[in-house]
């Protein structure tokens, strides 16, 4: 049997830092075995168990898309003892991973559609894991129309600078960041998140949305989906409970009858507004 | 400190906690002064005797201690006034319930050194040493995981 | 074979016997005030079935309050060790044994086992007993179990007019096997003696009054913003003896222990009345309030179980009701809850 | 004791009705006949849900920090304190005043109900008796008299148990029966003080360093870390304990022996100075821990030491946060030369 609270073996490979603040750093984790990587299948939205020995474990959404082989990326913010340790690693430090857990966006039902990705602040990593896998060569296809609306306290705060650099130049996605607060030497847009979305008033016809972003930004952007015409199935969110097991056994993430580790952490806004409000 | 103590071979591990003004300076007159006392210290400074939480001695039992040194400044000379005075009153308590619970007395020491008292500390970390040494390894409260 | 008699004088020579192969288990003294909790017993005398259950239930032999999951040394993992060794709990109330196939639910179930929990079970026999004095605070009625029970339970014994003599019904497998190994032990059962039995469960039942639960889950899904749970909960302490003490409660946390680079992973108990249960690194709390937290864990046993699990999370054991030190009882709020419009 | 009830209501109606508080902590009948349950009422309606029988033992004075306790407020629009109302035992009392002491709950927005105590009955004394003459029965009505405690059960018979024995070993031990400082006093009679468990204390100091250790860890070995004590702890009050911060994680989260012992110890050592030995701890307790030989230390030492006994004046520091300059130092480690 195999037992699911043993963590695979993996090193650092890299570390790097991705904002100002320098309060959020990306993890770039290499297997310390041929078998756990090539068992290690995951689609964008699911999450791992970043285990370090001695601080304990925490779950983090999977920052990398299995397009992009080899790896596993991370981006953890420091808040926590856990947390805390794992910015204090370097590159060379041996650690575990245990996942993928949960389920992924639902890409199935997402094939065909444009998707209109909304974020703020640090959840944009399982985002960042699907616009790199949508982008891919061998996935655009799949897809159509893709807008990202993804914003920061300031562009300090933006994660993944080079490859949104990338995503605004590239002719097959629409990527527009946006910052609270106007700031010296920031030329793009200016606003809060819910307002860039009014302002930019995708359609919602054959469109998807997926928003990940603090309880504050959810609240604010559902109902100027729903304004735009968005069906609530139709809104898709990755929700973030405390954990511990992954697994659904030790009922910490558990709110109204699911657990959001092994039944989300993605969910729509149609299956949300049943549930008792304690998931933000 | 005697030969034939140091030929013993179990040296317990003892965490001094010295107030930064009086204990610590003390500590530091017994060093400089070249004085001989057990190396079965281990220092933690703190700004003030009163600085002293009840769990930094639990802790340091827990962590493996075999003892515990509380040192501060002679009452009527705190660099802070009356921190020591203060503390003075939770170290009585947290000496008495420790023993009343069976935690042996020699365990978890209070003493006050003067930064001029540099042979007063190393005398204090030979007997306090010794008392320790006499009990053997502290398993009461050690938590071995 | 799957129902035997056991005469009194046998059961120190069955104890013993068993304990040649298992660890047993059973209710035994625990502290000066003369209640149970289960535990190592080596003879009958050490035994003691009273009207009031054990102090805790069975739950923790098959899932520890502190459990060691893993070692390791500096950053790599060294041990993985699972539990081993058979063991037989004797005097499970039918309860308690109800309450082990909701843990079953969740740890062997939701298409992922638990090695630990997998491990314990199967290398257990539990061997209910059934109770003829139901206490005040008990319900196992209202919820579906019955004194006389025996879901959950390998075996049942129940007490017979003969002289104290023990009357075992397999109700598994295992159960069975178990009454074919120690067959030698056992006399056969006449019947006098199941009547004697059925008349016995049905003035046990008789005894204890039931609460209407009908369509409860109904009226809790209805009521969840009720400020009910606001005036229900007021005196709540925020402790953790209700979901410690529940049979069926099985929150956990999994904690790191080290000293020097050893050191080890361990699970223990953990409870949703604890705000630090949800509490983010960040700070943030989605479930800060005491109200919000007592109605997790009243919604999850009488409402979300029963959409997860097809059935409530709760025995009727009444742990809850006597060791509550507010005596918040929850009886008493259900029946609130019945009583909404 | 009816007649204690009776008046219990009429005071907080009038209470209420002449809009001096607006809430009122008192008890009112619980389960099964053994117990009451501690209760919030907001209106003279609601006041005649209150109750007062042999069962109340629960220490009132922990609700209150709670009632107090409120976010940051607006410079210049702070919203008054509720005013509240407390039916207090001696205990719940003096929980009260170690309260106000220190700022948790301010004395001038309470109104005190004061209730002089006979003792109360400790439920699971009760219940093993009841359960032993006639089963885990239902009890239907409990009148408490003078020498014996009559019940009777669900399946109609009348029992009938001397009253001492079923008494909370704290109150077999209280020294103080009757509240002092209530706002208003219940009329009725009080149970001689006791010697406050001196007598538990010294045979405990007599027991040798190995078989104190051993009694200490052979009860504390059984603690599930519920935080019951804790939580029913009136001066436990603490927004945060240092048994759940993880950083620094004083100690584990599971019960793991040393973790455990040192929660108590230091535990029982934060209620220096505050502990007015209700045994709330005890009575809380789902696993029956006698924490009174420990309890009542800390408390005794504070009373010997430094001449305090909390509870009863707001006045005097608290003893923790003062000191004489001829405190007691006998403990101090004088080396063998100076």
């Amino acid at each position: 049997m195999k037992n699911p609270y043993v963590p695979l073996p993996v090193t650092i490979d890299e570390v790097f830092i991705e904002n100002e603040a320098r309060d959020i750093k990306t993890f770039r984790l290499t297997f310390d075995r041929d078998e756990d990587r090539a068992g290690f299948s995951y689609l964008p939205g699911q999450f791992a168990e970043l285990s370090l020995f001695g601080a304990g474990e925490s779950p983090i959404g999977i920052a990398s898309s299995p397009t992009e082989e080899g790896f596993l990326l991370f981006s953890v913010k420091r808040t926590g003892v856990v947390t805390g340790e794992l910015h204090a690693c370097a590159a060379g430090r041996k650690m575990g991973v245990r996942g993928p857990l949960g389920h992924p966006f639902p890409w199935e039902r997402m094939e065909g559609k444009n998707l209109l990705i909304v974020s703020g602040g640090f959840a944009f990593t399982t985002l960042r894991s699907s616009i790199t896998y949508m982008l891919d060569p061998a996935n655009r296809g799949r897809f159509g129309k893709i807008t990202a609306v993804y914003g920061a306290r300031e562009p300090g705060e933006l994660l993944y600078k080079k490859s949104i650099a990338e995503w605004v130049a590239r002719p097959d996605i629409d990527f527009i960041s946006t910052i609270d607060r106007q700031k010296d030497g920031w030329e793009g847009r200016v606003g809060l998140v819910p307002n860039v979305v009014k302002d930019l008033a995708p359609s919602a016809e054959n469109t998807l949305a997926i928003v990940c972003g603090p309880p504050i930004m959810i609240r604010f952007t559902i109902p100027v989906l729903l304004e735009l015409g968005f069906a609530k199935e139709a809104i898709i969110l990755s929700l973030e409970n405390r954990m511990k097991c992954g697994i659904g056994k030790c009922g910490r993430c558990n709110v109204g009858p699911v657990y959001v580790c092994k039944d989300g952490p993605v969910f729509t806004w149609a299956q949300l507004e049943k549930l008792p409000a304690e998931y933000y | 400190m005697s030969e034939a103590a140091m030929d013993q071979g179990w040296q317990p591990r003892i965490v001094a906690f010295l107030c930064n003004w009086c204990s610590y300076a003390g500590a530091d007159l017994a060093g400089v002064s070249r004085m001989q006392y057990p190396p079965s210290i281990r220092v933690i400074r703190v700004p003030c005797s009163g600085r002293i939480n009840p769990l930094f001695i639990a802790s340091a039992l827990q962590s493996g201690a075999d003892g515990v040194l509380v040192s501060g400044c002679h009452p009527g000379d705190c660099h802070y006034l009356s921190g020591n005075l203060v503390a003075r009153r939770k170290f009585a308590l947290v000496k008495s319930l420790l023993a009343h619970v069976g935690i042996e007395p020699e365990r978890v020491q209070f003493s006050w050194v003067s930064a001029s008292e540099g042979g007063r500390f190393a005398s204090l970390v030979e007997k306090v040493t010794e008392d320790v040494r006499k009990l053997g390894p502290q398993k009461k409260l050690a938590k071995v995981p | 074979m799957d129902k035997a008699l056991l005469e009194r004088k046998n059961l120190d020579a069955l104890l013993v016997a068993i304990r040649k192969v298992a660890k047993l288990f059973a209710p035994a003294r625990d502290g000066r005030d003369g209640e149970t909790a289960f535990s190592p017993v080596e003879s009958t005398a050490e035994i003691h079935l009273e009207p009031v259950n054990t102090r805790l239930s069975a739950k923790g032999l098959f899932f520890p309050q502190r459990e060691t999951l893993m070692r390791f040394s500096g950053s790599a993992l060294s041990d993985v060790t699972l539990p081993t060794g058979a063991f037989v709990v004797f005097g499970v109330r039918p309860c308690d044994a109800r309450s082990l196939t909701w843990l079953d639910c969740v740890f062997i179930g939701g298409g992922q086992e638990d090695p630990y929990f997998q491990e314990r079970r199967k290398s257990a026999v539990v061997i209910a007993m059934a109770c003829d004095q139901p206490c005040a605070s008990c319900f196992c009625t209202s919820v579906g179990g019955s004194p006389y029970g025996s879901e959950g339970a390998d075996l049942l014994a129940s007490a017979t007019g003969k002289e104290g003599a023990l009357l075992f019904e397999a109700h598994s497998d295992k159960g069975g096997e178990f009454l074919r190994t120690y067959a030698d032990f056992f006399a056969a059962v006449d019947g006098d003696t199941l009547k004697e039995r059925d008349e016995r469960a049905a003035a046990a039942k008789r005894r204890m009054k039931a609460l209407d639960c009908a369509d409860l889950k109904e009226k809790l899904d209805a009521g969840i913003d009720s400020p009910l749970w606001d005036t229900l909960t007021k005196t709540c302490l925020g402790c953790g003896v209700c979901a410690y003490l529940c049979p069926v409660c099985h929150c956990f946390d999994i904690t790191d222990e080290k000293r020097g680079a050893e050191g080890v992973r361990v699970r223990s108990w953990d409870s949703c009345q604890f705000p630090r249960f949800t509490l983010h690194a960040s700070g943030h709390n989605p479930r800060p309030l005491k109200k919000a937290r007592m109605r997790q864990r009243i919604m999850h046993k009488f409402s979300y179980a029963v959409e997860t699990a097809g059935t409530v999370f709760c025995s009727g054991c009444g742990r809850c009701v006597r060791a509550c030190p507010v005596n918040l009882d929850i009886r008493r709020i259900l029946a609130a809850f019945k009583d909404l419009q | 004791m009816g007649d204690a009830a009776r008046e219990i209501r009429r005071i907080a109606a009038e209470l209420f009705d002449g809009k001096k508080i607006d809430v009122l902590i008192g008890f009112e009948k619980g389960s099964d006949g053994y117990r009451s349950r501690p209760v919030f009422v907001s209106s003279a309606a609601e006041a005649e849900r209150l109750a007062w029988d042999a069962t109340c033992s629960h220490n009132l004075a922990v609700y209150l920090p709670s009632l107090f306790r409120r976010g940051p407020q607006k410079k210049g629009a702070e919203s008054a304190p509720p005013r509240v109302g407390v039916v207090a035992k001696a205990c719940d009392m003096r929980s009260l005043i170690a309260l106000a002491k220190e700022k948790q709950a301010p004395r001038e927005s309470l109104f005190v109900i004061g209730v002089p105590c006979r003792g109360m009955i400790d439920a699971r004394k009760l219940e093993a008796e009841v359960a032993r003459a006639a089963g885990g029965v239902e009890v239907t009505a409990l009148v408490d008299g003078e020498e014996a405690v009559s019940v009777e059960t669900a399946d109609g018979r009348a029992l009938s148990f001397a009253r001492e024995p079923l008494v909370h070993d704290a109150c077999l031990e209280c020294r103080f029966p009757v509240p002092r400082g209530a706002d208003v006093m219940v009329e009725g009679h009080a149970r001689p003080a006791g010697n406050n468990g001196d007598a538990l204390l010294k045979e405990f100091a007599k027991l040798s360093e190995t078989e104190r250790w051993q009694k200490f860890q052979a009860e504390i070995s059984r603690c599930i870390r519920c935080y019951a004590c804790r939580q029913a702890c009136p001066t436990c009050y603490c927004t945060e304990c240092f048994a759940e911060t993880n950083s620094p994680a004083w100690i584990g989260v599971t019960t793991e022996l040393s973790d455990t012992m040192i929660f108590h110890i230091v535990r029982i050592f934060h209620q220096a100075g505050r502990c007015s030995e209700c045994d709330a701890c005890v009575r809380a307790c789902p696993m029956g821990i006698d924490l009174r030989p420990f309890t009542k230390k800390i408390a005794a030492d504070v009373r010997e030491m430094f001449g305090f006994t909390p509870g009863f004046d707001l006045e005097t520091p608290p003893p923790l946060l003062t000191f004489r300059e001829d405190d007691q130092q006998g403990f101090i480690t004088e080396p063998h030369r100076g």
